[in-house]
């Protein structure tokens, strides 16, 4: 039995997977990612393993990926988190054509063909009034924590709209919104339709096809992917539970396996080279 | 002993002041505005009452100030933060011709007469970008507290240069430049030059004169003190009271209307 | 008047007749008359979404099809109109058989290129030098001036000829005397009802009907009910001025504003200024956007095409000076027009007569004692128009002026 | 000039020449113009993208790019309002800063806040500054006589502040001199195209640009000496992919970001400092100089987003720009806030589509530091092109 890890060091949390060759997560790990990035993919990789219960001489091959994929002192390679996402993606969801990704400071969409290449990308780059600190910016500043979003939105009745032209500035409006009377849970409501707003114009822009596939840690709050169902009028998929966090992770590990697999290729006809040139 | 209050509420902090007839500070307080705007006037008005050991009977004249301004439910009238803040400003220093008010949300640059009239003002339009908040940014990114922020940057040998405008990208650059191995005094003082450089910026825009005052809540901030008078070759007027400018100002023009409503022929108070 | 004109606009959709898209700096209505295109303004059709509060729809849909948010926001409305198959709040917006565009605003040239591709119809871009430094406008006579004017002309020339391929039409060149008559009246009109404005109480207020009668400048130039609109209008700001029947019943400050209107809250936005007691008595956006009909330029009927080329590069110039070299006249306006304030409004969707604003003001205020305001918003973005925002500068504004008053007042006793 | 204002490279190996090329690129306070003043020449500062050199040079004066400069706008900011590209800011700071002393300032309707700059700085600065109206109809038959004039009017101009008046024959030599640069260039350029591991990317840029800081008899005998140089190194050709970078004929991406392209990608063509290049054959010594200057622009010249000529539809020029260059794929960028740029990636993006060539939309800004979002899609890019 081979194993291959994927360690996806994020900008806010780091994530590490132990994938064995049958395609079984034996173990995955998470934490916060902090500046030290080599230090915590180390140190996300080591909880990985002890969670699969196996020591580093188990796993044979390690891909890296995410904003700190350079960093990764113990990769054998690195992918970036689109190409990382896009595998993990399809192995979850097959059909899988368009994702969006949204993490805490990029947000991500990305269209693949059938051979699970990413035909085209677009990421926001202007400010992160589209990004998931848009939206734990306006509940930080209502007095809830990120975790508190989800239950929050959850008892929303009615969109108190939410401008989203700068982070920063969404705080005033909201002001004027509580001021007015709004209930926390509307105006968090109305953020996330304004955030979704700019998620499906992200995917319009790479000329987006279904089947679509969400991912990222914004996706923790199920008020995203219904919103997100509703603008675009279909189905979309979200990996189960914290799994949405781990895309990427998954996706590197399986890339780590398709290199094995070329690599042990490669060498044995290598070694059949070497045989015939001796016979 | 009649008594003028000015409430600013800005978009992180609440502040009151109270005056006696001499524009003497009795009373002052200071809370964060949370989500109820109404409630948190009220409150830095009670505290700051209690504070100057008087009661609301007293005070003859309340404005208020600051975005919540028409959320001062009790006052007499409101006036804009930057006509408070100039007025304020000349007050405590009279020789004040040019004001940079660094806030939560928003930089001011105001351009006052000696008599504390507004000549001109500007402020960032497009985004907060520049502002106050770009340092509680970093000090979530490097998990420093602010009032240490100044100080860990004056330890900078070099500035790395920020390039980021976005306030919340700038959590993301200074990581970056962390993942590269910069040192942090190097990274905080490459945010505070970024910010003095966008805040010297809109100052031009007004003018800039001798003397200079920098009130609002990074006033307190030394490393950003040291930015602006570094890149601007001269000093500032930094009162203790800088952060309570705003609310001061409002004070005055109440004690104004005051006067004003005693002796008709005054001018004074031509705004309240 | 306007409803007839979409409507018109719209019959002629439904019948997929011929159309012309041009635009408020040099629309050339002169030329197009005499061929009996009906016009259509893709400019006023983009601002009109917004007046209408539907503008964003319609960026969006833009920007889906790959526009950045950061352009022209009448580009991306036009866009999603066409890209909707004519479909407007106002009525159908016909197809263009040709589109005719100045430099004025080098967008222009840029947006052509999109009906280009999308019809693939003929483009002309009547190109106007303009005035090269401040204060250097060369005039008949001059060699540089008969260098352009020989430019505008011969352009004007293959205008013509394209004109009668697309219409089958010959040019008839006393239909023509007779448009550029009509032309005449109302510029010399357009001129007066802008003079008459010096009087106090201000007669009219220069953004919000200033921009009603601009529509009929650019909608009705060189037609007969232009023209007696302007008259009218002229007797009606005499009658005024005789009266002093102002805008305001308590005028307390005249200002210029500086500027594209905050066409997504344009009521609202003068509202923050009349609250005040304030009042526009001109506006650049009506020497720019009337594409110098302002000047008072009027046509040699004698010689008709020689006296078109000069208009033409005479007021297109115009409009140009009053974007980039605009401080100067600014200067003046402040003693003819007793002005006691300028209102800058720089906008995200327009570098054209946004980008060095600030810098005009810097001068203007170092030669005048004026108050100035400097504010930014747009003219069809409702996402970076922030009410609450404004408010605060008007009010500060206001305050300043307030306090100037009392000063000059306490001075005076 | 006798004495030359950029002697660094002088008997230097390859590596060094480039290394000094942008060490004198990178330096923002202007070396080679004070130089130039010092021994008492005049300048004329020229804003992006064309203009027709040979003119001032022909008066002996420096024809001076300004193509703005990674420094912060502190001054040029208060002159501007928020929606506005850096270039335009940066190059005024040059000149309000003091590091760059001018003795006339030309700017063109290339956009529209290129030409208000022409106000802008005209009123910061005693100088003449002022608007070249190069044709926005390229397509009348009248271009050419028209243009033939305005070169009279700024040649005029230009004689005012060297005091000298400028007779065919300088004209000639100097287009003579500008000729041989066009070639050299051109010769450049197809070595980044047929052997593009003999020089990167950053390379062939820093050798190309520095040509809008020196005369060009400087950068003539700089070329002469580097390209042999070039063709002689033994660099082994790598598996990278072959793009086009397009976007940068105004506003120039940073040196760092064109190395982050250069380490996993071959730039086989760009639009880089389009101007410099932008008439592509001789341009004929015979003849009214100025007329020959005038026909070349319209008749013998290449595209970009800030030309419209009804015979050359941007997005057939860039089809055949990527033809010609045998790439695999384009970066379609633009500058922050540039309208033609930005107007221009619709077209691009639409036309790549249809003809199923790869390609990323990016933005950038001259003075930017950092490049998480340029890597990322870069990365994408190439592993998504190499590996399968």
């Amino acid at each position: 039995m081979t194993f291959a890890a994927g360690i996806d060091v994020g900008s806010t949390y780091s994530k590490a997977i132990v994938l064995s060759d049958d395609n079984c997560i034996a173990g995955k790990a998470m934490r916060n990612t902090g500046f030290k990035l080599d230090e915590a993919s180390q140190q996300v990789y080591r909880d990985a393993l002890s969670d699969a219960g196996l020591s580093n001489d188990d796993v044979s091959y390690v891909v890296g990926t995410g904003f700190g994929r350079h960093r990764i002192s113990i990769r054998d390679i690195h992918v970036t988190d689109l190409t990382a996402s896009a595998r993990g993606a399809a192995f979850l969801f097959p059909e899988t054509r368009t994702i969006l990704d949204v993490g805490g400071q990029t947000m991500k969409a990305s269209r693949l063909d059938e051979r699970i290449k990413v035909k085209s990308f677009r990421l926001n780059d202007k400010c992160a009034a589209g990004t998931g600190a848009f939206l734990e910016k306006t509940a930080r500043y209502m007095g809830y924590s990120t975790t508190e979003i989800g239950p929050l939105v959850a008892t929303s009745r009615e969109n108190v709209p939410v401008s989203g032209v700068c982070a920063v500035f969404a705080e005033s409006e909201v002001i004027n919104h509580l001021s007015q009377g709004a209930a926390p849970s509307d105006i968090m409501y109305g953020a996330i339709t304004s955030l979704v707003g700019r998620s499906v114009q992200l995917m319009k822009r790479v000329r987006m096809e279904p089947e679509f596939t969400l991912i990222g840690g914004i996706l923790r709050f199920d008020t995203m992917a219904d919103v997100v169902r509703e603008s675009l009028k279909t189905e979309v998929n979200v990996p189960e539970g914290e799994l949405v966090q781990f895309v990427s992770a998954l996706g590197a590990a399986i890339l780590g396996h398709q290199r094995l697999r070329k690599l042990s290729v490669d060498s044995s006809t290598a070694r059949a080279a070497t045989t015939s040139a001796a016979a | 002993m009649a008594y003028a209050a000015g409430v600013d509420v800005g978009s992180t902090q609440t502040k009151a002041v109270i005056i006696n007839e001499d524009a003497g500070i009795v009373g002052r307080a200071l809370i964060d505005t949370g989500a109820n705007v109404v409630l948190a006037a009220e409150q830095a008005y009670v505290e700051a009452l209690k504070d100057g050991g008087m009661r609301e009977e007293e005070v003859e004249y309340v404005i208020g100030t600051g975005y919540g301004r028409y959320k001062v439910t009790f006052g007499n009238t409101q006036v804009t933060e930057i006509s408070c803040h100039g007025r304020g400003a000349v007050h405590m220093f009279p020789d004040t011709r040019t004001v940079v008010d660094m806030g939560g949300q928003d930089t001011k640059a105001i351009s006052v007469s000696p008599s504390g009239e507004i000549q001109d003002f500007c402020m960032n339009d497009k985004c907060a970008a520049g502002t106050g908040r770009f340092l509680g940014a970093a000090s979530d990114a490097l998990d420093i507290p602010l009032p240490e922020l100044g100080s860990t940057a004056l330890k900078a040998e070099k500035a790395v240069r920020i390039s980021t405008t976005c306030t919340v990208f700038a959590e993301s650059e200074v990581l970056s430049w962390l993942g590269k191995g910069k040192k942090i005094e190097d990274i905080l003082w490459g945010v505070h030059q970024s910010i003095a450089s966008r805040s010297i910026g809109l100052m031009r825009r007004v003018g800039i004169d001798d003397q200079i005052t920098f009130t609002g809540g990074v006033a307190k901030n030394i490393g950003m003190i040291k930015a602006l008078e570094d890149n601007l070759g001269m000093k500032l007027n930094v009162g203790e009271e800088s952060h309570y400018m705003g609310a001061i100002g409002a004070a005055l023009f109440a004690l104004d209307h005051i006067l004003a409503s005693r002796a008709p022929a005054s001018t004074a108070g031509a705004v309240a | 008047m306007f409803r007839e004109w979409f409507e018109g606009l719209s019959g002629t959709a439904e019948q997929g007749g011929l159309s012309a898209y041009v635009f408020v700096m040099g629309s050339l209505a002169e030329v197009l008359r005499a061929f009996d295109l009906p016009m259509v303004f893709p400019e006023i059709n983009s601002l009109q979404t917004a007046v209408r509060k539907v503008a964003l729809e319609y960026l969006n849909e833009a920007e889906d099809f790959g526009y950045s948010p950061d352009i022209c926001g009448y580009v991306k409305a036009d866009v999603a109109v066409q890209l909707r198959k004519g479909e407007h709040p106002m009525g159908r917006i016909p197809k263009p058989s040709i589109a005719v565009l100045t430099n004025a605003c080098n967008t222009y040239i840029k947006w052509a290129e999109i009906w280009e591709r999308m019809y693939n119809i003929p483009i002309f871009t009547l190109d106007v030098p303009g005035t090269r430094a401040a204060e250097a406008q060369t005039w008949k006579g001059d060699r540089d001036f008969e260098n352009d004017r020989a430019y505008v002309a011969a352009q004007l020339k293959e205008l013509i000829s394209i004109l009668e391929q697309v219409t089958g039409k010959k040019f008839d060149i006393d239909k023509f005397r007779e448009i550029l008559r009509h032309a005449n009246t109302m510029s010399k009109g357009w001129k007066k009802v802008l003079e008459l404005n010096q009087s106090r109480p201000s007669l009219f207020n220069a953004v919000t009907d200033g921009t009603v009668y601009l529509g009929v400048s650019n909608g009705f130039r060189g037609t007969e009910a232009g023209g007696r609109f302007f008259n009218d209008l002229v007797e009606e700001m005499e009658y005024k001025a005789a009266n002093s029947i102002g805008t305001l019943t308590d005028e307390q400050y005249r200002l210029i504003f500086v500027g594209v209107p905050c066409y997504p809250i344009f009521r609202r936005f003068n509202e923050m200024f009349t609250e005040w007691g304030g009042t526009f008595v001109n506006s650049t956006y009506l020497w720019f956007a009337a594409g110098g009909t302002n000047l008072g330029f009027e046509y040699d009927l004698e010689h008709p095409l020689e006296s078109l080329a000069e208009g033409v590069l005479i007021t297109v110039r115009d409009a140009m000076d009053s974007m980039f070299f605009q401080d100067r006249i600014l200067m003046d306006m402040v003693n003819s027009y007793n002005v006691d304030g300028i209102v800058y409004h720089p906008i995200k969707s327009c570098r054209t007569v946004s980008t060095g604003l600030a810098d005009n003001r810097r001068s203007v205020m170092s030669e005048r004692d004026v108050s100035t305001l400097f504010i930014e918003s747009d003219m069809m973005d409702k996402r970076v128009v922030s009410e609450a925002q404004l408010k605060n500068r008007i009010d500060a504004f206001f305050e300043g002026l307030a306090s100037r008053k009392a000063q000059r007042k306490a001075a005076l006793n | 000039m006798t004495r030359p204002v950029f002697e660094e490279w002088h008997n230097q190996p390859i590596d060094e020449i480039i290394y000094q090329c942008r060490e004198l690129l990178e330096e923002v306070d202007m070396p080679t113009v004070r130089r130039w003043r010092e021994a008492g020449g005049k300048v004329v500062g020229h804003f992006q993208v064309y203009f027709p050199e040979e003119i001032a040079h022909a008066a002996g004066v420096l024809p001076l790019k300004i193509m703005g400069a990674p420094l912060e706008p502190m001054q040029a900011d208060s002159r501007f309002g928020s929606y506005l590209c850096s270039i335009l800011k940066t190059s005024l700071e040059l000149a309000l800063s003091g590091r760059l002393e001018l003795d006339m300032f030309v700017t063109h309707p290339i956009c529209d806040a290129a030409r208000n700059l022409g106000a802008v700085w005209g009123r910061n600065f005693a100088y003449p500054c002022q608007i070249l109206y190069l044709p926005q109809n390229a397509n009348s038959t009248h271009s050419a006589k028209y243009l033939r004039g305005e070169y009279g009017r700024l040649k005029r101009d230009i004689e005012a502040i060297a005091a000298k008046t400028i007779s065919d024959t300088d004209l000639r030599a100097s287009i003579a001199i500008f000729n041989t640069n066009r070639a050299l260039l051109r010769d450049l350029y197809a070595i980044k195209r047929d052997t593009p591991w003999l020089l990167s990317a950053d390379e062939a840029y820093v050798l190309l640009a520095v040509g809008g800081r020196i005369p060009r008899e400087e950068h003539n005998d700089l070329l002469q000496t580097a390209l042999p140089l070039l063709q002689a190194r033994d660099n082994k050709k790598q598996d990278k992919v072959r793009v086009v970078f397009e976007g940068g004929f105004c506003e120039q991406p940073p040196l760092d970001m064109i190395r982050a392209i250069a380490q996993s990608c071959y730039m086989v063509d760009d639009d880089l400092l389009i101007g410099m290049r932008w008439i592509l054959d001789d341009v004929p010594s015979e003849g009214d100089p100025l007329h020959n200057l005038a026909e070349a622009y319209l008749e013998e010249s290449t595209y970009s987003p800030v030309q419209h000529d009804l015979r050359k539809p941007k997005e057939k020029m860039l089809m055949e720009r990527v033809k010609a260059a045998d790439a695999e794929a384009v970066i379609v960028t633009a500058a922050k806030m540039c309208e033609p740029g930005l107007e221009e990636q619709v077209a691009y993006t639409h036309t790549l589509d249809e003809d199923g060539i790869p390609y990323f939309v990016s933005e950038f800004e001259e003075n930017m530091t950092s490049f998480d979002h340029m890597e990322i899609q870069l990365e994408t890019f190439v592993e998504n092109i190499l590996f399968d």
